[in-house]
């Protein structure tokens, strides 16, 4: 047992921190420190930051432009990036279709759709979820029929995330409805652009427009669209599951998340309660602490085992449900730091650029927001509930 | 030995009942927090003429002598729509103080305004140092000719801003800490040196922080003697608690019954998510959550107006509810997956409203922690 | 809204109080305050005692001997038997098979055993639960086949509490299994010196022989001792379970279990920690205290509504589930309380008449054994799972 | 970054798995645990053959020179085992006690004779007033001509009684609440002045309160130098966190596989009780505790081993130890029923087990109240 770095990981490591330090644009890292949302032009700036330094595929294998970094170098790259308060890598593009693209489609897609993906030059964003298919992810009824060289696509997709910033949404849809219903689904890359295609905003519980719902209406889509195999869309799309669930764990921002709420506790500014006068409080605060250790060596475990030729199994889950009950317990630990200004409704006073009179402490009336808004974590990506059946059923045996 | 409701709550919990469903629902709650006003007059006037705003007050000021059992199954009724007049702040609060501690001159008058609805008020107690604890009130009121110069800087002021009358705390002597030196002073919204920063809240109220720079009042401007008003708001806390305690539970039984009915029509694999085991398990939780806290809602009723062990009794409540409103409330929306999320949904608008009744009036856990110290000098 | 006591009603607790002060064996109540458990003579003359005074027969109606008491009566009756350590009065005749021959018993029956039962001549035991039928109690097995004026029962019961002391023990057979498995079950009064009738002690976790297996070998029962009809004792059997649950909630008593932990605690003997010093265990105490109370009132809006005419429902289902789990958390406090001296297993030193030199603080060594044993109480009476059922199903309609 | 065993870690594993699965059956535990002597000399002897009792100590005394990880994968297995021969009062507490303190001399010839299994050894530092908390301890060693004189009473001495030595944590100086001032003295079991009130713990472990009622001592009694032990005795008790948490995860793990086939294969209502979702999702919660814990696990026993924030680290532990602890063993027991309850399954004897760990060497709630203290102040 050994997590030491070596010398070259040390020596990474600080190569990560001088690339944070002077290569990330400064505005976003600004914003996100102060917890505003970045925008798409942040986004994109950063992430071409990153591309430019050839570290935009971090997951990628070295023949695709990707880094072919190990276990430990993902891990502390991960760390520095949220230390220096890099914004999220927007994982539909980079995490999720790359990935799919390279893996199951044909070297006419690859060469297509990988160099934009990688240089953030095209936005995509994610049609799973259906009105009436959210935990039942394969009871999905969009349909797309062939026609021709066509197919022809309609139904609609939902809590399509910044899906009103996308260029391109990769679907899974139904192309075959006799057999069992995870066959017919085949895997299917849509232009935002096409006639048809719709976009409606839908506000969530904070005010904020950050998810859409997605109509097709007779849209044409080309059959070279098509990745891998009809009908093998679900198995394509279960791979990609078991790593976007790994990615919602988000150990590292909430290591940076804790340990801003420790430093802010140390010393208070006006208007923070003294909270470390609050055993109840800080008690939580400590298991909370507590339970992100331990999650941290849960998913170092399973990156280890990784690294050791084990693919990364229904273990994920647990990463999912933990990961996400942490991102809750330390939202309702900054609600509670936020005190009596947890109260007022001030979404201008956390966007960017605000000059105002501040309403109390600078982050409070932001926590509420941000602790309604993560709800969310704990049902998308298969919810909770969902994950334990897979517990129970594929690491238990039930 | 008897929980049932007697004839007053049973017309009050009829009317309230009956105006909720009649008179606010959903879209024209929305209409109301989106409004210019941010609340509604022709409400206001019903609620006067329903008698509720008389409620808690004697019958010589026009009152109708209700109980704290009253008010409290009124706002059950009342949580249950999610009312966003400032009967809270108004009635239950800054009424309740004017009430106990005013002058006999000054409170006829003033209660009668806010018996017939001509008046709002609200109540500027809390500091951002302060919180939610009183005794550390840094605002001052000090002797300026025969009235007075205030200064400080109210924290979240719910219900200012509608253009009513502030009931100010301040001191006219002791420190910070000091339970004695608290006053009370009636300010208007506009009065000289007063300036109102206001804003909606998370869970569609109007609030404001208000500050006092120089304000110079005359004598008339205190509310009953200087420097006693110190038992008067911890009683009025203690009765907001429970009246504040008896809205959540109005919310949370209508989160369970929402998320019942939506668990027995959601189709997910073929089936009702309802039929799920570990659902309806949640549920059952939820259920008895509700149920406890109603409990604890009559327990602290019972003991608050008794003056039995009042402070306790109501930092028990605010602990038991703030814990009640976490499992209610974050199951109801998990339990709606994507759809509890979204603002269209009423669901996610009784969320807001149990998350923001947990920080006022203090949270679970500055209870639990003031409890545990009780408990550890006791 | 009203909880006050009447007059009358005070004038009653004082005589509940001054029963206890003096007529109650000091000797029981010295075991209880002591945390000993008092053997079958301890119980009998408790219960002796209550029958002199008239008060045995707490939940009877007059007609058969009972008191005839108010919901507020008994309320205060159980309040100041707790606060007097009077031990529990054993259920199994007094609360349970009474009010069944009461109920649907027949005249001759009744006359024959209520009054044994009420004036603890006879000691009864509970036949329910089998090897294979725990949480599915109507999958019972033990048969009664009728033969002439006997019925021959064959089989075996288990978890029979206290049932070494028993002479009589009432059990559900099954009489037909042609139908639905609810349908063929019968209530069976069996004299326990039947020859046929065997008592298997178990033991249980804490070292203590408190339960038992009841072997059936052709045993033969006089038809008379058949309760109600053939066929029916599903019925009797399911208004029971409902008033055990609400037995077994027993707030009194958690009452008087937590008023002596903060006595302890408030003046701690030498070897017990300085728990009020410890905020997160008194957090937890208090959250306990108010967990109580809140049943307390549950329990108070039960009994009201059933003084109102309406009968106990599924709600009873929360005093069992609340009512068991605070048990638990208060036997972890008492655990906690009683810090390293936990560890010692001195079943000696908590036996009546213990005369050596203490382990440890005197309650300190019976706090594992008793926090083992009363692991019990969420699965007994039907387990916390099955009332979870009941309210899903009988309260939220699924 | 590597998780996976080494070679020698590998073959301790399957040493231990093997002893307990071939030579430690529930039935032959207890007949141990029944048995006059109260630990099996035998199976001692073979711990000694195995290398274990050298398992943690330098080469030069014989030793193997293991670390910390090493013996973390051993107390895994032997807990799996539910072991109630003395190895964490002999070698893990008293025996690294000695290494860390003792005298070079001293050292030699005592932890010769304790790995070659010939003298077993405990560890008599907590007492009454001072629970799990050494700076407390008021046992006195005046001094007496060249020796000492100790007064004092060891509460629940785990591995006394079974004719080893005693290492004694007595003050040369300081008063209770000092750090300073703490000694260690080496003493027999029945050494004139030594009475020991023998027990069996909840567990199944012997155990004794040592009272010291002037016991004269020679110089060569002490251990090490005079006045400064605590930092010894603090890194061992460090150690032992982890050997213990060890443990518990072996027991956790156990009671986990226990109860999956268990109800995989106990039917009521026609169908194995495993097909419950409720009973599904507890067990899949009792594996996410387990993993947690195991993952705790490996990040304390770095931490300790690196001498980096040890305190902290194993505070953190014995937390997290205690909370996976409480929710497994409980749901362990629940999940069996009624059968979870008896003396004859062996489900009932890891659940004492795991709630004694809680118990020995601070529990949840005294380790967590100190993280907290230590978060206040920091």
């Amino acid at each position: 047992m050994n997590i030491d770095f070596t010398e070259e990981e040390l020596a990474f490591r600080e190569e990560v921190r001088q690339f944070f330090r002077n290569e990330m644009p400064a505005s976003v890292r600004d914003k996100v420190a102060r917890g505003c949302w970045p925008d798409r032009e942040d986004h994109v700036a950063y992430q071409q930051a990153l591309y430019e330094k050839g570290w935009a595929g971090v997951n990628w294998p070295v023949e695709y432009g990707g880094t072919g970094w190990s276990a430990a170098q993902r891990y502390i790259f991960y760390n520095e990036a949220a230390a220096a308060d890099a914004p999220r890598i927007i994982p539909f593009g980079l995490a999720m279709v790359g990935p799919v693209i390279y893996t199951f489609g044909n070297d006419e897609q690859k060469a297509r759709f990988l160099p934009d993906i990688l240089a953030s030059r095209v936005w995509w964003c994610q049609g799973y979820s259906e009105p009436n298919a959210g935990s039942d992810l394969a009871g999905l009824k969009t349909r797309a029929v062939r026609d021709g060289a066509h197919y022809i696509v309609n139904g609609s997709k939902t809590w399509t995330t910044l899906g009103h910033y996308a260029d391109w949404i990769f679907c899974l849809v139904r192309t075959d409805d006799s057999g069992k219903k995870q066959e017919g689904i085949s895997f299917l890359l849509i232009d935002m652009t096409s006639p048809g295609v719709t976009v409606k905003p839908i506000i969530t519980l904070d005010g904020r427009h950050e998810v859409n719902e997605v109509f097709f209406e007779d849209v044409r889509v080309p059959v070279e669209n098509l990745v891998g195999e009809e009908g093998k869309g679900w198995t394509y799309a279960k791979v990609l599951l078991t790593h976007e669930r790994t990615n919602i764990a988000g150990v590292a921002p909430s290591k940076r998340r804790l340990a801003r709420l420790k430093a802010l506790l140390a010393d208070p500014p006006a208007g923070v309660p003294s909270l470390r006068e609050n055993a109840v409080f800080m008690a939580r605060l400590v298991e909370t602490e507590i339970e992100l250790t331990s999650l941290e060596y849960t998913e170092l475990r399973v990156l280890s085992a990784v690294a050791t030729g084990k693919a990364p199994g229904p273990e994920s889950s647990i990463l999912k449900i933990k990961g996400t009950e942490i991102q809750q317990a330390l939202d309702e630990l900054w609600l509670e730091a936020a005190g009596i200004y947890a109260m007022p409704f001030v979404p201008e006073q956390y966007q960017a650029g605000f000059e105002g009179e501040s309403i109390g402490p600078h982050f409070a009336p932001s926590m509420a927001p941000l602790y309604y808004n993560n709800r969310k974590v704990t049902i998308y990506g298969g919810t909770n509930e969902i994950q334990k059946n897979i517990i129970a059923k594929q690491v238990l045996g039930f | 030995m008897d929980f049932s409701l007697n004839d007053i709550q049973q017309m009050l919990q009829d009317s309230a009942s009956r105006f909720v469903r009649n008179d606010y629902g959903f879209a024209s709650r929305r209409a109301i927090v989106e409004s210019a006003a941010g609340y509604s007059a022709a409400h206001w006037q019903t609620y006067a003429e329903l008698g509720w705003l008389a409620l808690p007050f004697p019958e010589e000021v026009g009152g109708m002598g209700g109980s704290l059992s009253d008010l409290m199954v009124l706002q059950t009724e009342l949580g249950r729509g999610l009312i966003v007049e400032p009967y809270l702040a108004t009635v239950v609060m800054a009424g309740n103080l004017i009430n106990r501690h005013a002058a006999a001159g000054q409170k006829q008058a003033l209660l009668e305004a806010l018996i017939s609805g001509e008046q709002l008020f609200s109540f500027a107690g809390f500091e951002a140092a302060a919180q939610h604890d009183i005794r550390l009130i840094s605002t001052t009121a000090g002797a300026d000719g025969d009235g007075y110069r205030l200064n400080g800087h109210k924290a979240v002021v719910i219900g200012a801003g509608l253009g009513g009358k502030l009931v100010v705390v301040a001191r006219t002597g002791g420190r910070p800490g000091d339970a004695g030196g608290l006053s009370l002073f009636l300010l208007d919204e506009d009065a000289e040196g007063v300036s109102l920063q206001g804003y909606t809240t998370n869970d569609g109220l109007r609030a404001a922080d208000v500050r006092l720079s120089d304000v110079l009042v005359g004598p008339e401007a205190l509310l009953g003697d200087a420097g006693t008003a110190a038992p008067a708001i911890n009683a009025m806390l203690n009765d907001a608690i429970v009246a504040l305690s008896a809205e959540a539970v109005g919310v949370m039984e209508t989160l369970l019954s929402r998320t019942v009915e939506f668990c027995k029509v959601r189709k997910q694999f073929g089936v009702p998510i309802g039929s799920f085991q570990v659902l309806q398990h949640r549920m059952a939780d939820m259920f008895m959550e509700c149920e406890q806290a109603r409990s604890m809602l009559y327990y602290a009723t019972i003991a608050v107006a008794g003056g039995c062990d009042a402070d306790v009794a109501a930092s028990r409540l605010k602990v038991r509810i703030g814990k009640a409103a976490r499992l209610v409330g974050q199951q109801a929306i998990q339990l709606h997956g994507g759809m509890g999320v979204t603002d269209e949904l009423d669901v996610g608008h009784y969320f807001k409203r149990l998350t923001m009744i947990n920080t006022q009036l203090g949270s679970r856990d500055a209870h639990l922690h003031r409890l545990v110290q009780l408990q550890s000098v006791a």
